[in-house]
């Protein structure tokens, strides 16, 4: 998979270019330094995220298509995709045109084009999850040991469990092992994979609010001192509406919030304003244990 | 041009010979009696205690004996006496059709299918069926004509590969 | 309960309790089950059967957004079921569903409940259904637009847009300013340079409202 | 050869639409007919003494009647037949009744069809061989697979009927499940009480070999006549000279290496163990995979407790042969592992429920054992983590059953009414306790059943909710199990102390290894099938070996106990002559012919066919040719159809028969 050297496609998703910016920086960093050529796919299009599948439902097919599509024609066999969200459309439109040979036809026709649907898609934990073991750790400049982190999936990097190379949908542990990789801690907790409401997070915030300090509370009683994510939503979610449950709820305890790629950029050697890490709305303090090794060095 | 009415005004009738199994099919032609249900009287049973004892080459002869159709017939898959029989006949049924299609000979006259012991109806409606079925294309004078296509169009040895094929695969799958 | 003569009998119609919205015309009330436009109308979005679900309740108990729905998720199948198009098409849930997925996933029957949602939905908008979830279908229909316009999502814009068009301005007022400082909210649209692919594509698929089938 | 030709006009029911004397007429013209006549009642005693007549008469060899079918009076011709002297296989019949009389309208064409159809009898007649009904010898010897109660039901059946048993058990102990039970439903009466007798019978039976920690190896042959080869498995105990006595047990240093599979893993058991407290035979074994000896050659603590010498660190393995006429066979059944993935396994597993993650989410059997008397808690109901009494206990029914995401479809028929029964045991033991059931359906079919869970609903005030779990997570010490209530459409989370999930009854890992050694047929589960599912329920479809229990379908104890009992009965009505009778119909091969092809081999669904050496004069094989066992086949003639060369025959239906039938058309 990510053999060191390998070019790949990237499909960047919308939210990497503004609300995510920091995911784009922190995963650009990381791949570089790890020899992986993420090569952005020209002309890339919106995947339709929950509003297309949620209304529309050839639209949502053939505006996740289109993008495989450009990936075809361009010449890349893989596409890595950072945003679950666009990353499950994907994924779930290539099953449907691969089971259902009349929703392929009808896309071609809306992409007057015709489709080898061969294209394969990656998300950042299959990405790195095989290439934790080495290149992770050989490295690793900084032991990320002090950290007690929440890896939260949500909902859209483990479902459905039949299109999705990952050991149990209900308990996974490939974000832990990249984790682990980095020398930081893991917790044991109960909502890795429970939905934070993404799709709402405009229109329903009461919703997204609540199932976000569920899942933050959940984190927090198991010990951890950092959430790990790999999705964009998930991040918004549940970085920026802390800001509304520290008002909604005074003794709302912070909780910062990584990316993953931030986490193994920091264990990588970068630092917090190369990863974008200040953008975060919770502020992100390195402990002490990884500051004096960086001292040391 | 119709071709029923024109067989009929002939006064002609088919001969059709049915092949049928001794636990259920024979069984539901009992029960049609029975039931006193009325069908045409074209067709003769031979009783077999399997269908997948039905032998392509009973078929041939019946053909060549001045057969117009022929009925297979056995228990519902899952319910063979004798537990796969019927999908074996299954099989060969297949192969044979694809044979006929070969000779040219239409695929209504060798028909087959699955009646309980308790469908005596369906028995009855079978029987009306390939009648019907049979008088509307007419006599069978082609057996001299498929007997020729066997011997030497259809090479021998190419006949001998299919029945292979389909033995074997029969073999296997079964 | 009221009679109706039908095929020659008089069928007792069952009446459907009050979790039903209101709107469930009694006379719609006659289960026609697979039958239904909508019980076909889904499995054609869906290739599957309603009838695959056998009601366990299981997609119910895991549903994250749950206790927001007046219908739990397996009710609004069991309308489909019984064919009771209006009864599904008001129902909120579908608007409510986040598209989990934690539904299907566990679903003991296999059945692909998220992407039922998705079909009743879908087939609401087409009979042109109204939700009373009007800030959720505001939001899609705002950020179709944007992704109509530029062919990618533009926040600001879907922000400015979705505000206007549900007036709640002062919610976000939280998060937008710092978001524009921390260069999270361009100010101007990424454009797509084959906007007519994805002009055609929307001109192709938009829903043009149809009767009732 | 002399053919006379009978025509029935069954009062009217014939001769209505058939015109009788014509048949008869016309038929006699056919050659070969000497004789022809027709009655007005066949299959009366008139009618039978004028066949007899007939036959006197004009001496007949064949006859053949136009009659109703077969299925009617097949039996009453042939019969008349030998009593006139003639082979009762030279007999056939024309159905004019249900197939032509009754069946037609016009007179015309439905007397022609009668002509027709008594010509294509003739010619078949013609050709008919006289045939005899074969005969098979039988040992009058059970093996009985399994030593569950299914197993133990049907062994004692066959012995007390007079009959030697083998029974054959891959545990240390007899007893099965059975034995890990605490009460059971309908009655609440205890597992043990009612089953420890019979185990003990068992032992005691001078008609039963009883062959524990024993596997079947083979079997060879075919009703009547079996031939088993059975492994047994070396205890490492002298079971001759040990007593029982339990002191190698108590002596033996390893305490906490190996867990006890009869406590379903909640106790540990020493390296010397026997099972349980009521084990039969009550003879420990040694295991190796955890004994200090087979480690490194030290220990020997047992060696020294023991003062009759009984420990034999030596002994391997031994094979015996057991003749026997018929098998049941009473493997039983496993539960479906829940945990997460189960490796190997073709089920999916309940990630989502956390079993095995969490120490108090548990599973039927392990429930059982926590509430029996002789269990590790000694029946009192304490959870596995902490040992805590748990206040709020939730069963979660249909765990893996009626689950076709996870792989299976089937209800596994028992836990809707275990379920209920343990629900009720633990509001009997804790009084201030409450206990949730979640269900889809309830499946109380039975006698009492019903009425039974009414009562842990009615009386123990057992909370049923219907509905299917999501998910169980662990938060402060309890279980939040989240589920629905999809009556009243409202969610239910509960936070419990212990969750007990009814998992379902699947069949043992090796029940298709078990199947291909004794032939017999399974489901794509595992689950053994019985010959006809209405009528022949107990019936293997090899002939001669029975099925007893949970191995052929989920079961609960009456259900496994009534087969148990009619396997018995099969078995000794086998066993009721000294050879076996069965009717001539059956394959055989023309050796000259045969091509050795083995294709009829394949296809038979009896197996029937058997590879026999030709050989020479000097006794050197040249060719393999096919042989049917005329004990085993069954008569389908699927092999005859199959066989390139023509070489197969079925006696009663071979292709001179029937060309000559169609040749009469
Ligand atoms: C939690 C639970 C509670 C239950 N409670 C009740 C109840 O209250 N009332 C009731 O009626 N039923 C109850 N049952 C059902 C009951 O356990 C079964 O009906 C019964 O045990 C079936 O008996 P059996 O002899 O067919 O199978 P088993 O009890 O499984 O016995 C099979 C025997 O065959 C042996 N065996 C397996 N394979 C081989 C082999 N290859 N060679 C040799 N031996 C082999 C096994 O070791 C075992 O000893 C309960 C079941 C469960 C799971
Ligand atoms: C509507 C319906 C549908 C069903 N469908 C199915 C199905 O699909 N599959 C299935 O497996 N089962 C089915 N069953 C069940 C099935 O009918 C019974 O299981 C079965 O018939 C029971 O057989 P039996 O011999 O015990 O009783 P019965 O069939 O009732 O036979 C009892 C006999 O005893 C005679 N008798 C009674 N009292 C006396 C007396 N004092 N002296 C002498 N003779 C007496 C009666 O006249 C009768 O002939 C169905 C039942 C019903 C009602
Ligand atoms: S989990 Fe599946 S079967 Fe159960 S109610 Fe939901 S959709 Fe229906
Ligand atoms: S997909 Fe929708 S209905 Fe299903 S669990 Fe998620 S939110 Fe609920
Ligand atoms: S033999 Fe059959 S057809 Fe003749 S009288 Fe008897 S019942 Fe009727
Ligand atoms: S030799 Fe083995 S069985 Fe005997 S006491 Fe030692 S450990 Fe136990
Ligand atoms: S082996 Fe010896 S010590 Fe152990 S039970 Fe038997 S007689 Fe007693
Ligand atoms: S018996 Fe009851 S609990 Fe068991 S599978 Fe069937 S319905 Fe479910
Ligand atoms: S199929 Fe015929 S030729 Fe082949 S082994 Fe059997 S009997 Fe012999
Ligand atoms: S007749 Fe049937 S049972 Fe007998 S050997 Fe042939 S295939 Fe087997």
């Amino acid at each position: 998979m990510a053999d060191a050297g390998l070019t790949y496609g990237y499909f960047p998703g919308c939210s990497q270019k503004g609300s995510a910016r920091e995911y784009e920086m922190s995963l650009l960093k990381v791949a570089g330094k790890l020899g992986i050529d993420l090569k952005e796919i020209d002309d890339w299009s919106c995947c339709g995220a929950t509003s297309a599948h949620a209304t529309n439902h050839r639209l949502a097919n053939a505006l996740a298509m289109r993008n495989m599509l450009l990936a075809e024609q361009q010449g890349l066999e893989t596409l890595v995709a950072p945003c679950a969200a666009c990353f499950n459309r994907l994924i779930t439109t290539k099953a449907e045109c691969r089971n259902h040979p009349e929703s392929k036809k009808d896309v071609e026709e809306l992409l007057s084009a015709s489709v080898s649907n061969t294209t394969s898609i990656l998300n950042v934990i299959d990405l790195f999850d095989k290439a934790s073991n080495g290149l992770i750790g050989s490295g690793r400049v900084r032991d990320m040991k002090g950290l007690k982190a929440a890896c939260y999936y949500g909902c859209l990097l483990v479902r459905p469990p039949e299109l999705i190379d990952t050991d149990d949908s209900e308990q996974p542990d490939s974000m832990e092992r990249i984790v682990k990789a980095t020398g930081a801690d893991v917790v044991e907790w109960n909502y890795r994979t429970e939905c934070c409401g993404a799709a709402h997070s405009i229109s329903r915030r009461d919703i997204v609010v609540d199932l976000s300090k569920r899942i933050i509370d959940d984190a927090l009683m198991h010990g951890a001192n950092v959430i790990i994510v790999a999705c964009p939503m998930c991040h918004t979610n549940l970085d920026m509406r802390q800001r509304v449950m520290r008002r909604m709820y005074p003794s709302h305890k912070e909780i910062p919030v990584l990316y993953l790629t931030e986490l193994i950029g920091l264990s990588l050697g970068f630092t917090e304003s190369e990863l974008g890490i200040d953008l975060h709305y919770i502020r992100f303090n390195m402990p002490n244990e990884i500051m004096n090794q960086t001292a040391q060095a | 041009m119709d071709n029923k009415e024109k067989h009929i005004e002939n006064g002609w009738e088919p001969k059709i010979v049915a092949f049928v199994c001794n636990w259920c099919t024979y069984a539901g032609a009992d029960l049609a009696g029975t039931s006193r249900l009325k069908y045409p009287a074209n067709m003769k049973i031979i009783r077999v205690m399997c269908s997948g004892a039905v032998d392509p080459v009973f078929i041939l002869k019946a053909f060549e004996r001045g057969a117009d159709g022929v009925l297979v017939s056995g228990c519902h898959p899952n319910d063979c006496h004798y537990n796969a029989g019927n999908f074996h006949a299954r099989r060969r049924w297949d192969l044979f059709h694809a044979l006929l299609d070969f000779a040219g000979i239409e695929k209504e006259r060798l028909q087959f299918s699955w009646i309980s012991a308790s469908e005596g109806k369906k028995f009855a409606d079978v029987v009306t069926k390939i009648t019907n079925d049979i008088k509307m294309i007419g006599p069978f004078k082609g057996y001299q004509e498929m007997n020729r296509q066997f011997t030497t169009e259809f090479p021998e040895q190419e006949k001998e590969k299919l029945v292979q094929q389909c033995t074997e695969a029969e073999a296997v799958n079964g | 309960m009221k009679n109706s003569f039908r095929n020659g009998f008089h069928v007792l119609q069952p009446g459907f309790g009050p979790a039903a919205p209101a709107k469930t015309a009694s006379d719609e009330v006659y289960p026609n089950a697979a039958h239904s436009y909508i019980a076909k109308e889904v499995a054609a979005k869906t290739f599957q059967d309603v009838n695959l679900c056998y009601q366990c309740g299981k997609c119910s108990a895991g549903c994250p957004v749950r206790d927001y729905m007046a219908d739990s998720p397996n009710k609004v199948v069991r309308f489909v079921q019984l064919g009771l198009e209006q009864a599904a098409l008001n129902s909120t849930t579908p608007w409510l569903c986040a598209g989990c997925l934690t539904c299907s996933t566990r679903c003991p029957n296999d059945f692909n409940l998220a992407k039922f949602m998705d079909a009743v939905r879908e087939i609401s908008i087409e009979k042109g259904v109204k939700t009373k979830e009007k800030e959720i279908s505001s939001f899609h229909e705002a950020f179709l637009r944007q992704v109509r316009l530029f062919g990618r999502s533009y926040e600001a814009g879907l922000v400015a847009d979705y505000k206007l068009n549900t007036l709640r301005l002062l919610q976000d007022v939280d998060s937008a300013p710092g978001m524009i400082l921390k260069g999270k909210l361009s100010v101007l649209p990424h454009k797509v340079k084959d906007r007519k692919t994805i002009k055609n594509i929307f001109g192709k698929t938009t829903h043009k409202k149809k009767r009732n089938g | 050869m002399k053919i006379g030709v009978f025509i029935c006009h069954c009062g009217e029911n014939i001769s209505r639409t058939v015109d009788c004397p014509r048949v008869a007429e016309t038929c006699e013209k056919i050659p070969g007919v000497e004789f022809s006549i027709d009655y007005k009642y066949m299959c009366s005693d008139p009618g039978q003494k004028l066949i007899k007549d007939a036959v006197e008469i004009h001496k007949l060899d064949a006859i053949v009647v136009g009659s109703c079918s077969p299925n009617m009076h097949e039996r009453t011709f042939r019969s008349a037949a030998v009593a006139a002297g003639i082979n009762p296989f030279l007999v056939e019949i024309a159905n004019l009744r249900e197939h032509c009389s009754w069946v037609h309208e016009d007179v015309e064409s439905a007397t022609q069809k009668a002509i027709e159809l008594v010509r294509m009898a003739v010619e078949k007649v013609k050709r008919d061989k006289p045939l005899s009904k074969i005969k098979v010898p039988v040992t009058k010897r059970v093996l009985v697979i399994g030593g569950g109660i299914a197993g133990i039901q049907a062994a004692l059946d066959v012995a007390n009927a007079g009959y030697d048993v083998v029974l054959v058990e891959k545990e240390p102990s007899i007893g099965g499940h059975m034995s890990q039970l605490s009460e059971t439903f309908p009655t609440l009466d205890c597992s043990q009480c009612i089953l420890t007798p019979r185990m003990v019978e068992v032992n005691q039976h001078p008609r039963i070999k009883l062959l524990t920690y024993s596997e079947v190896e083979k079997i060879e042959g075919f009703i009547g006549n079996f031939k088993a080869t059975i492994r047994k498995k070396a205890r490492h105990i002298n079971e001759d000279i040990c007593s029982g006595c339990g002191q190698c047990v108590s002596k033996c240093p390893i305490k906490k290496k190996a867990f006890s599979s009869f406590e379903e893993g909640l106790a540990y058991r020493p390296a010397v163990y026997i099972p349980f407290p009521q084990a039969v035979p009550n003879i420990p074994v040694i295991d190796e995979s955890v004994c200090t000896y087979y480690r490194n050659g030290k220990c020997g603590m047992c060696v020294k407790a023991c003062d009759r010498q009984a420990i034999d660190f030596d002994q391997k393995d031994t094979m015996m042969v057991a003749d026997v006429g018929a098998v049941i066979v009473a493997t039983g059944y496993k539960l479906y592992s829940i945990g997460k993935q189960p490796l190997g396994s073709k089920y999916k597993g309940y990630g989502e429920y956390g079993y095995g993650k969490y120490k108090d989410v548990i599973d039927g059997l392990q429930f059982e054992r926590i509430a029996s008397a002789s269990g590790p808690t000694s029946g009192e109901i304490k959870r596995p983590s902490d040992g805590k009494e748990p206040k709020k206990i939730v069963f979660i029914q249909c765990v893996g059953s009626r689950d076709p995401a996870k792989g299976i479809s089937y209800c596994s028929k028992i836990c809707c009414m275990y379920t209920a029964k343990q629900a009720m045991l633990f509001r009997h033991k804790v009084h201030d306790g409450e206990a949730y059931v979640f269900y889809m359906d309830i499946r109380a079919g039975g006698k009492m059943y019903e009425e039974f869970v009414r009562r842990a609903i009615e009386e123990d005030h057992v909370n049923y909710i219907r509905g299917r779990v999501s998910r169980i997570y662990e938060e402060n010490g309890k279980y939040i199990v989240k589920g629905e209530d999809t009556i009243a459409g409202v969610p239910v989370n509960i936070d419990a102390d212990m969750v007990v999930l009814a998992s379902a009854m699947i069949p043992h890992d090796n029940a298709p290894g078990l199947a291909q050694k004794v032939g017999i047929p399974y489901d794509k589960y595992g689950f053994y099938n019985e010959s006809h599912p209405k009528l022949k329920p107990v019936e293997s479809t090899t002939a001669g070996v029975f099925l007893a229990g949970a191995c052929n379908a989920p079961r609960d104890i009456p259900e496994s106990v009534a087969m148990a009992s009619a396997a018995a009965s099969k078995a000794i009505i086998l066993f009721s002559s000294d050879s076996l009778e069965r009717e001539p119909v059956v394959a055989r091969v023309n050796e000259d012919l045969c091509a050795g092809c083995f294709y009829c081999r394949k296809v038979c669904p009896f197996g029937a066919v058997e590879v026999r050496d030709i050989k020479d004069m000097n006794g050197v094989v040249y060719k393999e040719v096919a042989y049917i066992n005329q004990g085993v086949c069954q008569g389908c003639g699927t092999c005859t159809a199959t066989c390139l060369s023509k070489s197969i025959e079925l006696a009663g239906f071979n292709n001179e028969e029937i060309f000559a039938e169609i040749a009469a058309l």
